[in-house]
């Protein structure tokens, strides 16, 4: 196998959307950079705008002229062209982004979100003053559905009687639907924003009406320093890095990747908070959320407000620093998808003192309480 | 008459293509007086006035205006000259109003705006001065045939020219019309007008002109005061032999009926009504000529008898057997044959061969078709007896028909729709636009058709021709039928009457017998 | 002043038209390469990079072959509406809908086993055919622009697929994405072994261009469909019925396009997913198809491929050259203007001489 | 939430949605009323969307970015004049090539630009004292930027130079019978250039409003259809400037409806019907003098041959 064991390594990667899109493939495609910096072994190839039906083409491609060794598809849609293609040629290594289908030479990563978007969730909790948060998702897909539900979750923890508002545009990436959605969500009386989205349009358009958002997938500060709270980065160099080094040190080969499932969050680095890296929290805000406060049982808080375990008063600035030092425990000692949980139709969705599983959140249907708008496919 | 010689056109030799239009012309005019232009169809008025107006640019000659040497390279400096031109088919944009196509093109000062009330003003004043009347708002597709003529000399005249060219201006109105134009005309001349007036009508040039030009195939055959000529003169002229105005034709014999027309009515494209309550019959072995001004429903007609247009109301008995709207395929395949007015936008396909032209109709039944295919042999070999009988002039039968000439073309038509043996042929301006010699044969042709028992029904602007080949006249004015007269009954100027409009008690009987 | 003058030709030659094509693809390359250029890649190399990832390769060949099947079909099907004059714009939605109703048959209609490719086709054919009628109906009995209503029905359709995939046809497999099943295998389209080519509707391509061309030169009904073209007026005065001509050869034209719509969920994709994804801009890239091929139905069979072979050719643009991918797209712009720039030159003759005598010449 | 409240919000996002697609609209429709279809709209747009970016991000002045859009607008659109015009090529396939052209061609170039936040964004305005009229001023007036009401004061404009003044006849004249404009000394060929440039100037400036206006920052492809919604509104306009202003809007409204009513109905529905409403107002008027006095230029599409009438 060419893959391996101290030869050098050609890596390609695979797109589903132009790399200056300013999201998704923006971000792997800026830690392919990273990673071709760092390993002198390296040469890196990529190919961007990849129509989903065309992985396999495009694999053969990459392995039969420009001989690549280590495949990486980053797409949900590319998942069963990139098995085809794992058992098309068993002697290379391929790892798929954000599906659930292995092979013995392929591999599935994922960083995600949803402890972010809670942290975020705090601080919008606090920001908001119509107690209307916006949300623009993408599509109602689990993975989009899980990142509003976290943030509804840390919303109303802050602000139980808050709503999350949400509107699909249904595209990863059409400026002018998520600019429109937004304005919509203002015209409703939405205050402060979220989004996932390829695209700062959210950011803007909220900094446009003088309101407070958090950024997406990169770092969306520079768009607007006066609004822009704080945010969900993606480091996938995280991953790159680990695997490929694995693999050029022989301990990932052909043969042994039928288990590898990368999940990055918080924990792994895989996923920092922040307006842009580093900052955490835009300063700006910093006083308004020293000066909320909120009562918090540590211990297993009870639907019907009692805790088992103390009420403690914090401000949420400090809550969102405990929660984030709890997330980022190699323990994990908290996790905001911990029971009980009940969806917004009354039905108990997570037992009490049990965490969502990982099937579970990877087939995230429900809504929780407080989002408010449509739900495409819920339960 | 007055003296000066206005333009003077010297040595005009404009070639097209196989033709020499216009072969060393020399032409003059001058101010106060109506100068004829006359000459057989294909004679080169047009193109000599079309080189005046700027349309053509002449391969040798010069032009002088008012004794200075001018070159008019478009239309636009013609009428900076003082030149206008009335077109034989109108230079008027359908859905602009009448203002609007006064001021269409005009320079006149620098505002963009086209000052529409001193336009309407003006306007008011030149149709008063000259008798020509028409609503400055309303819109040109809603106006008569008549008054769009008016339409272009006022568009002329706003733009004050001096020399006023007009195209055959009488081919499409009434007697009554043609009156009211020449006074027009007239008046013009006295204010200092020069008119220059293309024509093929002898009539008319005795009538109006002061001065004729006569033209034959491009040459200058003479130019003469009015007064000094005869028709016979310029009808020998104009032709280059002695002129028999009748053809011979043998008496009817009239058979049986093949088309009874019962209260008929139809719309026009403007959904108005077109044809209002049209009843007459049709016999063997006759020419029944419908004369009309152009716009009284001949086109409506034509179309509801071949299945072309839907009679709103009314019945169509063909042959004894009711075709009221059916198809065109229909009415053709129970011997209808159907030579249309525009030749080259409804008759033929331009760009397919002349055999494919020849099967247009034939196509669909053997010998030309073999189950769902085409037998190119046959279709071949039909269109090489076809060329061959009617002598069509035609390098090959694979040659497009759009290099055919006119005349040819037409032969074409007269091939296919009469190959049938039809038992009725509607035939709308057969001979129009073309030269003697095919007038001539295509007047035979019609004429043999008859002798051999088939009904024709002959549409025709030239009144002339109506005379000449009609059994029966029937006079249609504004979609009615004015009145039905035996050929030879008819003096012209009661047909013209009755084309105006005014009715007649004696076409009431003629059309009961 | 006028540069040049310009007389119109009785009938370009086969040679005349060959010789225009290629000039308008070499003008077009020769821009294109400019930008290579600027981009920092030897165009002579990037054109060898292309000729061989599109031809020189087994892979290469097959892609090229891949790409053309749904650009026979809707070449094919656009031919023959150009023949009759209408302006089919909408392959692009007509091929949704066969898609449409592919996926119809393949997930929800209870059929199973070998019955279940025939009845893809048919259907996929219908429900093409039926879109395709709709402009058809529209123009023949009121008059409505062909151009804009096939054009509008695009987006109709594209909305449609949306709407089923997010809606009703959301997949339960799909962990809540927005694509149907996955088909089951014996809806899946044989594939010639190592490659991806669905040979059956490389079959049905090849095929329909036989049929159409034999329809249009050798039958009855073509001979309508060439006179409707050319002169409506003298069709109807023929006695030919404009309706169902228009009709017939826009059921043919949508069906084909139905047929590509088939093919390419059956043979590629085999579940229902975003309309962009499903159809690569087939339906208009096949516009141009039709075009190159001066709208003969055999001649389609060639540029059919010709433009198969240069989608393939843009992918190595992206993968080999790690150039942006919107070079294909502006490649296509190119040829297209150029191409029917070079129409020009079969139609009139153009001397490149100022007119010595001013205004235009010829005339009224 | 009160009725009053959402009609503003519609009505004011109406017009912020709307006036790009107004800005299109009304440059074709001069282009199809001499005659000249356009189906490049959504190439022009798009070039015009990166060129105004690209302009005022490193000028720093928006105003030079819509200036730029508009020129380079004008230009591309050139070239679909050249070719159909002046080469008589299909005006149907030129305007085709020219939109594949125009998404290609500013995605190679926009290359290196995404990303990027324009500081220099044209501002939002408040109108100071309209503002402050109940109902009105909250729908017209606030938060909108100056290219709203220029794009609206432009659709009036037009609309008078096209119905009230000899150029705009002389417009309507080569659209619907090019030969006897001809004939009257209207320059065809000059008329149909400088409408079809018309149409490539304002659909650049639309393209602009997008990226340094609406959503202030360059990402390739993001007209995302607007041009097509142009050809529809076209239509539906009737070809008349004010009507173009009329119909965007409510495409504007319908637009931001379709977001707003999602809880209660398919997105999909509303963003279908600008296309469904184009062909639907072109069945209704098929029929009668309706048909003579709103349909399309006569002479659209064809391109005019002086002596091949
Ligand atoms: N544009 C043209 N191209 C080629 N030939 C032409 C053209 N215009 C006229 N001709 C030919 O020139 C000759 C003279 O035509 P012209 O129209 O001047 O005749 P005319 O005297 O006006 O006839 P009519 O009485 O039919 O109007 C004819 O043979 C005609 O076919
Ligand atoms: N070239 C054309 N372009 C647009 N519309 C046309 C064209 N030719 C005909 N039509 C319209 O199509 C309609 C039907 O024409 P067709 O020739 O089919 O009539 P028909 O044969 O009487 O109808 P049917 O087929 O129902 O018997 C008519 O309303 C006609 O105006
Ligand atoms: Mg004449
Ligand atoms: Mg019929």
């Amino acid at each position: 196998s060419a893959a391996g064991a101290g030869g050098n390594l050609k890596a390609g990667f695979i797109y589903v959307g132009p790399i200056g899109d300013y999201g998704w493939s923006h971000a792997h495609n800026a830690a392919r950079l990273i990673v071709e910096e760092t390993f002198p072994w390296l040469e890196t190839v990529y190919v961007e705008s990849v129509p989903e039906a065309e992985v396999g083409t495009y694999i053969d491609r990459l392995i039969q002229q420009e001989k690549v060794d280590v495949v990486f598809t980053t797409s949900f849609g590319f998942m069963d062209g990139t098995l085809a293609a794992a058992q098309r040629y068993p002697e290379k290594i391929f790892a798929h982004c954000s599906g659930f289908k292995r092979a013995p030479n392929m591999a599935t990563y994922m960083a995600d979100f949803y402890q972010v978007y809670y942290l975020n969730g705090l601080m919008a909790g606090a920001l908001t003053k119509s107690g209307k948060v916006g949300y623009v998702g993408a599509f109602p897909i689990p993975e989009v559905k899980r990142h509003i539900n976290a943030f509804t979750i840390g919303v109303r923890e802050v602000n139980p009687t808050a709503e999350v508002h949400v509107r699909w545009i249904f595209e990863w990436y059409n400026p002018a639907a998520a600019k429109e959605a937004a304005e919509a969500l203002i015209k409703d009386g939405a205050d402060v924003f979220a989004f996932t989205e390829d695209s700062p349009t959210v950011v803007q358009v909220a900094a446009q009406n003088g309101l407070p958002s958090f950024g997406h997938y990169s770092p969306m500060f520079d768009f607007a320093p006066d609004y822009v709270v704080s945010g969900q980065i993606v480091h996938w160099e995280k991953f790159y890095l680990d695997f490929l080094a694995k693999v050029y040190a022989g301990m990932y080969n052909t043969t042994n990747l039928q288990d590898v499932d990368y999940w990055g969050l918080l924990r792994e680095g895989a996923v920092e908070a922040g307006a842009k890296p580093g900052m955490l929290i835009n300063p700006k805000f910093e006083g308004a959320l020293k000066d909320k406060k909120v009562r918090i049982c540590i211990g297993i808080h009870l639907p019907d407000s009692t805790c088992i375990g103390v009420w403690i008063e914090i401000s949420v600035y400090e809550l969102v620093m405990l929660r984030l030092e709890q997330m980022k425990d190699f323990e994990m000692v908290f996790d905001p998808f911990t029971g009980p949980i009940y969806d917004r139709k009354g039905n108990l969705v997570i037992q009490p003192g049990a965490r969502a599983t990982y099937d579970e959140l990877l087939t995230m249907e429900w809504a929780v309480e407080g989002v408010v708008g449509p739900w495409p496919g819920e339960p | 008459m007055a003296k000066s010689e206005r333009l003077e056109m010297r040595g005009i030799v404009k070639r097209f293509p196989g033709v020499v239009a216009n072969d060393g012309v020399d032409f003059t005019a001058r101010a106060g007086e109506i100068h004829a232009l006359l000459g057989e169809n294909g004679a080169g008025k047009t193109t000599l006035m079309r080189v005046l107006y700027g349309i053509y640019q002449p391969d040798a000659g010069e032009i002088f205006l008012d004794g200075r040497p001018i070159r008019v390279r478009s239309p636009a400096e013609a009428l900076a000259l003082g030149i206008g031109m009335v077109h034989q088919h109108f230079r008027l944009v359908p859905t602009l109003s009448v203002e609007e196509n006064v001021v269409l093109g005009l320079r006149e000062g620098l505002s963009p705006f086209p000052h529409l009330r001193r336009v309407r003003e003006r306007l008011a004043a030149i149709a008063r001065d000259y008798g020509l009347e028409v609503d400055p708002r309303a819109k040109v597709f809603e106006l008569s045939v008549g008054e769009q003529q008016r339409v272009e000399i006022l568009k002329a005249l706003y733009r004050r020219v001096q020399i006023l060219i007009m195209d055959e201006p009488t081919s499409v109105l009434t007697p009554q019309e043609v009156e009211q134009l020449f006074s027009t005309l007239r008046s013009l001349v006295e204010a200092g007008l020069t008119v220059i007036f293309i024509t093929h009508k002898l009539d008319e040039v005795l009538a109006v002109s002061d001065r004729v030009t006569v033209l034959r195939k491009g040459k200058v055959v003479a130019t003469l005061p009015t007064a000094e000529a005869d028709k016979p003169s310029l009808a020998r002229m104009m032709v280059g032999r002695e002129v028999v105005f009748r053809l011979e034709r043998g008496p009817a014999k009239r058979g049986e009926r093949l088309l009874e027309v019962r209260d008929l009515q139809a719309l026009s494209d403007r959904g108005l009504p077109a044809i209002r309550g049209l009843s007459f019959e049709l016999y063997a072995g006759e020419i029944l000529g419908v004369a009309g001004v152009a716009g009284n429903g001949q086109k409506e007609l034509v179309e509801v008898l071949t299945g072309l247009r839907r009679a709103t109301k009314g019945r169509v008995l063909l042959f004894g057997k009711d075709l009221t709207n059916r198809s065109p395929r229909e009415i053709a395949a129970a011997g209808v044959a159907h030579i249309p007015e525009e030749r080259l936008r409804r008759g033929l396909v331009p760009e397919m061969s002349v055999a494919e032209n020849l099967v247009l109709k034939g196509y669909r039944d053997p010998p030309f078709a073999r189950g769902p295919f085409l037998d190119q042999r046959a279709i071949i070999g039909h269109a090489e007896e076809a060329i061959a009988a009617y002598q069509i002039m035609t390098p090959s039968p694979n040659t497009p028909a759009k290099l055919l000439s006119g005349g040819n073309l037409q032969r074409l038509i007269l091939a296919r729709e009469l190959s049938g043996q039809p038992r009725l042929i509607i035939a709308a301006h057969p001979t129009y636009g073309l030269d003697v010699g095919a007038t001539e044969q295509i007047r035979g042709l019609l004429l043999k058709q008859r002798e051999l028992g088939a009904g024709v029904l002959l549409i025709s602007e030239d009144l002339e021709e109506i005379l000449s080949l009609s059994d029966r006249i029937l006079v249609l004015f504004a979609g009615q039928a004015m009145g039905l007269f035996k050929a030879g009954e008819a003096a012209l100027e009661e047909l013209g009457l009755l084309m105006a409009g005014a009715r007649s008690g004696k076409g009431e009987e003629a059309s009961a017998g | 002043m006028r540069l040049f003058t310009i007389e119109k030709r009785p009938s370009p030659s086969g040679g005349l038209v060959l010789l225009t094509s290629v000039l308008a693809i070499l003008a077009a390359l020769v821009v294109a390469g400019i930008f290579f250029w600027a981009w920092g890649a030897s165009p002579l190399h990037a054109y060898r990079l292309i000729l061989q990832g599109a031809l020189g390769s087994k892979l290469g060949l097959a892609e090229t072959v891949r790409r053309a099947i749904p650009l026979l079909l809707c070449g094919v099907g656009l031919t023959l509406a150009f023949r009759a004059l209408f302006w089919n714009i909408g392959a692009e939605g007509q091929l949704l809908l066969g898609a449409v109703a592919a996926t119809w048959v393949a997930l929800f209609s209870g059929l199973e086993g070998p019955w279940l490719i025939p009845a893809m086709l048919a259907l996929g054919f219908l429900a093409g055919a039926i879109w395709a009628l709709i402009p058809a109906l529209l123009k023949a009995r009121l008059g409505i622009n062909d151009v804009i209503t096939t054009l509008m029905m695009n987006y109709i359709a594209m909305y449609l697929v949306l709407y089923l995939i997010h809606g009703p046809w959301k997949g339960p497999q799909m962990r809540g994405f927005a694509y149907t099943d996955f088909f089951p295998k014996a809806a899946w389209l044989p594939l010639v072994p190592g490659t991806r080519i669905h040979w059956l509707t490389l079959i049905l391509g090849v095929l329909a261009a036989l049929g159409a061309y034999i329809l249009l030169t050798k039958t009855k009904r073509g001979f309508e469909i060439r006179v409707i073209g050319e002169n409506p007026e003298a069709a109807r005065f023929a006695g030919m019925s404009y309706t169902r001509t228009i009709l017939l050869v826009m059921a043919l034209s949508g069906g084909l396009a139905g047929l590509a719509g088939v093919g390419e969920v059956a043979g590629v994709h085999h579940i229902l997913r975003q309309p962009e994804q499903i159809s690569l801009g087939y339906g208009y890239t096949a516009i141009i198809v039709a075009w190159l091929a001066q709208r003969n139905p055999l001649a389609v069979i060639l540029t059919a491929l010709l433009l198969g072979a240069l989608m393939a050719g843009g992918d190595v643009i992206k993968a080999s050259l790690g150039l942006p991918f919107q070079l294909v797209n502006m490649f296509n712009g190119l040829i297209l203007a150029f191409l029917i720039s070079a129409e020009l030159l079969m139609r009139y003759k153009v001397s490149f001489r100022p007119r010595r005598k001013g205004w235009a010449g010829r005339p009224g | 939430m009160g009725w009053e409240t959402w009609l503003i919000g519609t009505i004011s996002r109406a017009l912020a949605y709307g006036t790009p697609l107004l800005l299109g609209t009304l440059g074709e429709i001069y282009a199809e009323r001499s005659g000249v279809l356009n189906l490049g709209v959504e190439g022009m747009m798009v070039m015009g969307a990166f060129s105004a970016f690209a302009t005022a991000y490193t000028t720093g002045n928006p105003w030079l970015g819509l200036l730029v859009a508009a020129c380079v607008g004008g230009a591309f659109s050139l070239i679909h004049a050249f070719v159909s015009i002046t080469l008589r090529a299909n005006q149907i396939v030129s305007g085709l090539a020219l939109t594949m052209l125009g998404l290609g061609l500013a995605g190679v170039l926009g290359r290196g630009w995404e990303g990027k936040p324009l500081e220099a964004a044209l501002p939002a305005l408040t109108v100071p004292h309209l503002a402050k009229i109940p109902g009105l001023g909250p729908s017209l007036f606030v938060n909108q930027n100056a290219l709203v009401y220029l794009a609206a004061g432009l659709a009036v404009l037009l609309w008078f130079v096209l119905y009230k003044t000899k150029i705009g006849i002389s417009i309507r004249a080569v659209g619907d019978d090019p030969a006897t404009a001809d004939a009257m000394g209207v320059n065809v060929f000059r008329t149909r250039y400088l409408c079809v440039l018309l149409g490539g100037v304002l659909a650049g400036l639309g393209g602009g409003y997008l990226s340094v206006a609406y959503r202030p920052a360059w990402t390739e492809g993001m007209t995302a259809g607007m041009g097509w919604i142009v050809i529809a509104l076209t239509i539906f306009a009737f070809w008349n400037p004010l009507l173009g202003l009329v119909g965007a809007y409510f495409f504007g409204a319908l637009y931001h409806l379709s977001y707003r009513l999602q809880p209660w109905t398919s997105p999909e529905l509303l963003k279908t019907m600008p296309y469904v409403f184009a062909i639907l107002v072109l069945a209704l008027v098929a029929r009668g003098t309706l048909k003579r006095r709103m349909n399309a230029p006569a002479a659209l599409c064809e391109p005019y041959i002086r002596g091949e009438e």
